[in-house]
């Protein structure tokens, strides 16, 4: 699997420390955290180089190659990477929930009042649209009886600003972008909760990180002193959000009281890999019923997990 | 009268006219023989208003109906030999003799056979007999032919002259004539007009005094003619 | 002609192709098949979406968007692109829309395009604007490489402006305009594709959206090569149409 | 020749553009900022990037890559039309790629592409591949346009192969060469932009990719304009250079 | 000697050539005399060998260096006047003398104060001399020379005879005439062939008895010539 990982993974001293750790994340909330990590400096003076990718194509590129170390990704990506026999394991998730069912439309409070009604959903194919579909089943819709249309998530967030939208699944920040815009905008309902309806206890695991094996192998020691500083920096992050703002003004061109005012929806929380994944392959086994392309055709064995 | 009066042209750098004047009659055919390069051509395309003097004035032209035989036949390729013909003749000949007028001056230059062929498969001289067609048909009060019988056989040539003298005895239209060949400009002309070297100045004017009818190489005062122009031709 | 004649022989296109697939079959062999599948794993999944109905189901749509946007293009194109290069007033106010067209990338019309055209027309408006530019551009310089002694001839036998266009311009802009039509016409296919990724619910790049999401690389390609022979029919159709004019 | 330079003094031009603006400001107050800023908007964002050095920063690199991927492409272009219009044998073998290049959509090459080519360079890559064919087919285009005769004359007179091609046809090929250069380099600019969303940390279409997701239409029009700038730039440029052929 | 030997030749669906025999004695002057379009050009394209013949031989052209005035111009627009010399002599002629070559060419046609202007800005006659001055600056072994005073003056193209009399004189080559003008037939010539209408027979051919400097206009035998080939012409 991958085609040779770069040079600072695969040095051999097991015990030493790399010089430096590549983690690529999205344009998202979950990256908040490692803006302060890099402000902090990582233990033993390694460095954190972070890269900032536009499309999932672009870090599943980066995570074949081995060039990245750790990349956050979508749980059920994650799990598709690991199934087509890329090295690499579940380090944690952290991110648990950030759709929401956004309306302007007074009279939509359940699912079921969609009924005959256009639904916006950002790409097809993708974990908001099959867990909009899950979650319409769940209340007894049919297929069909809800009209999906799929659109790019930042325009759909525009036309719903404009009016031209009424009824639309989008994640935080862009929730958060849309009710500040337009006034008449609410938050109709909430995935997680409605996962948790519906599933009993396991939560919802949306964003995780995954780290390469070969950097496992060569740096266990860094791994976890990696994975230590990032739960602090998440855990401070939640706690101190317009302190971390700035960071992500600066770093992301995200307006500070967007993300101050997304934090509140967005439920940011460290779990380390096997802690997760009861909550995950429940998760996954969901989505595996519902179109076994999501995750890979199966689910990820014990492996996958990055034990502690 | 088409009067050019001093007239000025610079084509890019080269000064083709200066202070250029001179007359051709209504109803006349008048010849231009001049030296290779001095203005010839120059001198039609100011006739036929496809070029503005610089300076000076050109009257007479006004309102003329102008038929060009160009130096080159300046066919249209995509166009077979009657649909050139007919990309003239639509909207001003009547359809419904065009046909029948094309087939006669496509016979009576030999090219009838042809009529459905494409340009490129011609002879030069087929190219210029079909170049002579069009401006023959077209309707027109003033024809400028420059060296119009180019790649012509001799008797082909004569008989293109016979044409030409009955064409403007049933109906005598202005036509200025530009030729190399001082025997053909004898036999058609009223007037010869010598042209020097470039810038071109009127050498002289041979008037031809005998009717275009009786006019035969080598009957008088054709010879005397021809040694005239001739002395004048080398004399530049 | 005989070159010409020669070209289009199945042959050496189809030698060409078999080059190609060889080479992918063998660097397949190195590289997960997420990355690169094998040309076998291409044909089995294009051989599903066949058989689902799927392939048919959406390229259909996609090739009416296309030869929708790409008809639009040059009916449009070959106009202004004549008008353009024979009135500099013109060129003046309409080169800089050309320009413009050409220019903006198909994030910044989404939104614009979205609300003013409607969801299912996007593919159509974006292929338009790939096209569009090309065989205005193909035009004008058609247009400045006119014979001029031909139109001299044309003014002294006092044609119409119409006519003139038509039979002495338009003969003459025939191979630049081809060119224009050959490029446009290729591009047109990956036009459609890129639009419908973006914002459509059907057609061959909603196909490959969904494919992109589960990684599904062989899917991927299959619509690729159902694209890629679109585009070879499409290149071949437009040589037919030259080798007609050039036989001419 | 009066009309071309007519063509480039800057009013028409000019005016064209102002035209656009007023009706752009009109429509604008239609909507909200979000769907659609008012030029004013934009020019704002534009003087803030501009003032914090990004625009310049990130636009030099798209700038080196779009020309990097143009040059590339013209200059394997020219040589491989110029091969598949003289020779049978090389267009069976190269037509249907230049056709596969020219239709397979960005995110079929994404993922090939940035692992065989890395990612800073799958922007130079996309612009190679879509300028590319245009200069291909015009090529081809041109070299069959070639007067017969010439080459006749030239055969005649045992010039070599070499200097016919340079001396004969390239000169031929030139207007049709300068249509697809001109076509190309427009096409540059939006290929530039769209690689760079999908795949790349730096540049305008990484800006463009940050302010989408923030929903910062008048940040993303901006970069938009700097793109239409950079259009209009090389397109004067383009016309320059024509103008310097036409004159000859 | 260069021979024709039953050679066919159909372009498109014309049949320009069927059983067509003839042949030229290698050093010697020949012309080509006959109606329009009977396939003089054809002819010497198939000696250039820019043809071949359907069927039937042509020998005796192998391995000769052939030298060209095509009934068009047939100019490079993108070089000027020199340009287009230099570019037939290039690698053929030591480029040391070959500036100086150029101009020895361009003076004896009156082109030298053109030598930087381009072809368009030439006038017809002009761009005629440019092809004549190539084909005569190129070294070779067989001349070939299609309708090439076709534009030029009367003095001109006397001019050009007797340098091309001069040039042969120096060093006899051989050189195909073809032409529609009997005069420069006879004064160039040491036969004449005369064909008949296409698909093109040689009706007949006269032999010019006296040397090539001895002739003028009007001298015996060149009148007797004149009304046989004109006779020849006339019965076609
Ligand atoms: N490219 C071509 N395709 C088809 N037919 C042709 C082509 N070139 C010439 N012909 C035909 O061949 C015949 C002879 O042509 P050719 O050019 O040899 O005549 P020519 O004797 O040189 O006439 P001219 O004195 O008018 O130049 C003509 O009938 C012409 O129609
Ligand atoms: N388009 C042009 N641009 C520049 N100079 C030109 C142009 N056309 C002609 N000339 C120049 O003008 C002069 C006269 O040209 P013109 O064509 O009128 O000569 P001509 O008398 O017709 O000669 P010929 O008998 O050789 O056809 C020539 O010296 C020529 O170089
Ligand atoms: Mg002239
Ligand atoms: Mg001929």
């Amino acid at each position: 699997a991958g085609c040779g990982n770069r040079g600072v993974s695969d040095k051999t001293p097991s015990a030493g420390t790399p010089d430096k750790i590549i983690v690529q994340v999205p344009l998202a909330p979950p990256t908040a955290p490692l803006f302060k990590m890099v402000e902090d400096g990582l233990p033993e003076g390694t460095k954190l180089e972070l890269l900032v990718y536009n499309t999932v194509d672009e870090a599943t590129a980066r995570v074949i190659k081995g060039e990245a170390d750790f990349s956050v990704l979508p749980v059920n990506v994650a799990a598709k990477l690991y199934n087509s026999g890329i090295d690499i394991s579940l380090a944690n998730v952290n991110t648990w929930g950030i759709l929401y069912l956004v309306s302007v439309d007074d009279k939509v409070k359940e699912w079921q009042d969609l009924k005959g009604m256009e639904l916006y959903v950002g790409a097809r194919g993708s974990t908001p649209d099959v867990l909009t579909q899950y979650l319409l089943r769940r209340s007894g819709l049919k297929e069909g009886e809800v009209k999906l249309t799929y659109l790019g998530s930042p325009e759909i967030a525009q036309m719903v600003i404009n009016g031209l939208v009424k009824n639309a699944v989008l994640p935080e920040p862009l929730v958060t972008q849309v009710l500040m815009n337009n006034q008449q905008a609410r938050v109709v309902r909430d995935f997680y909760t409605d996962w948790q309806r519906s599933e009993g206890e396991t939560r919802l695991p949306q964003t995780g990180m995954v780290v390469s094996n070969g950097f496992v192998r060569s740096y266990p020691g860094a791994v976890t002193g990696f994975q230590k500083a990032y739960a602090g920096a998440l855990d401070w992050t939640v706690a101190h959000p317009d302190q971390a703002a700035p960071l992500v003004e600066t770093n992301l061109k995200m307006p500070a009281p967007v993300f101050v005012r997304s934090m509140e929806r967005t439920r940011l929380q460290f779990a380390g890999g096997s802690g997760a994944s009861k909550d995950v392959s429940a998760y996954l086994a969901r989505l595996l019923d519902f179109s076994p392309d999501m995750v890979g055709g199966k689910l990820p064995d014990e492996k996958f997990y990055l034990s502690e | 009268m088409i009067n050019f009066e001093h007239v000025y042209k610079t084509l890019r750098q080269t000064r083709v006219l200066c202070n250029f004047s001179f007359s051709a009659e209504i109803g006349k055919i008048l010849c231009l023989i001049g030296p290779s390069g001095c203005g010839k051509t120059t001198i039609l395309q100011l006739l036929a208003g496809l070029e503005q003097p610089d300076a000076g004035q050109i009257t007479g032209t006004e309102d003329l109906r102008v038929s060009y035989v160009f130096q080159e036949p300046r066919l249209l390729p995509w166009k077979t030999v009657a649909e050139n013909m007919a990309f003239v003749l639509r909207g001003v000949v009547p359809s419904a003799g065009q046909k029948e007028l094309i087939n006669r001056y496509l016979s009576m230059t030999g090219l009838y056979d042809y009529r459905h062929s494409y340009p490129d498969s011609l002879s030069g001289g087929m190219k210029q007999r079909l170049a002579l067609c069009r401006a023959f048909a077209f309707p027109h009060d003033l024809l400028l032919l420059d060296e119009p019988f180019n790649s012509l056989d001799v008797p082909l040539r004569l008989g293109l002259v016979r044409q030409i003298i009955r064409m403007w005895q049933a109906e005598p239209r202005t036509i200025v004539f530009v030729t190399h060949d001082i025997m053909d400009a004898l036999l058609l002309g009223h007037r010869v007009v010598v042209l020097s070297r470039a810038p071109a100045a009127v050498l002289d004017a041979v008037d031809v005094d005998i009717p275009l009818e009786q006019r035969k190489i080598g009957r008088d005062p054709l010879p005397a003619c021809y040694a005239r122009i001739m002395d004048l031709l080398e004399s530049e | 002609m005989k070159n010409s004649t020669f070209l289009n022989r199945g042959l050496p296109p189809l030698f060409g192709l078999a080059v190609l697939l060889a080479a992918w079959q063998l660097v397949a062999g190195f590289y997960n098949p997420v990355v690169l599948p094998s040309p076998v794993d291409v044909l089995r999944a294009l051989a599903d979406l066949a058989v689902g109905g799927q392939l048919w189901e959406q390229g259909r749509l996609s090739i009416i968007r296309g030869l929708a946007g790409f008809a639009l293009a040059v009916a449009c194109g070959l106009p202004l692109g004549l008008l353009i290069g024979l009135n500099p007033f013109v060129a003046g106010l309409f080169r800089p829309l050309v320009v413009v067209l050409q220019v903006i990338p198909l994030v910044s019309w989404l939104l614009l395009a979205l609300i003013w055209i409607g969801f299912s027309k996007v593919p159509v408006f974006v292929v338009f604007v790939t096209t569009f530019p090309l065989i205005v551009i193909n035009t004008i310089q058609g247009v400045w490489s006119v014979d001029r002694q031909l139109l001299q001839m044309a003014a002294v036998f006092r044609i119409t402006k119409s006519r003139v266009i038509r039979e002495v311009y338009l003969p003459q802009v025939a191979p630049y305009l081809m060119a224009g039509i050959s490029a446009a016409m290729g591009t047109t296919w990956k036009a459609v594709a890129m639009a419908e990724l973006f914002s459509v619910q059907k057609g061959i790049g909603a196909g490959m959206a969904v494919a992109r999401m589960n990684l599904n690389t062989a899917a991927l390609l299959a619509w690729t090569l159902f694209l890629v022979c679109l585009g070879l029919l499409a290149d071949w159709l437009v040589a037919q149409l030259m080798l007609g004019k050039r036989k001419m």
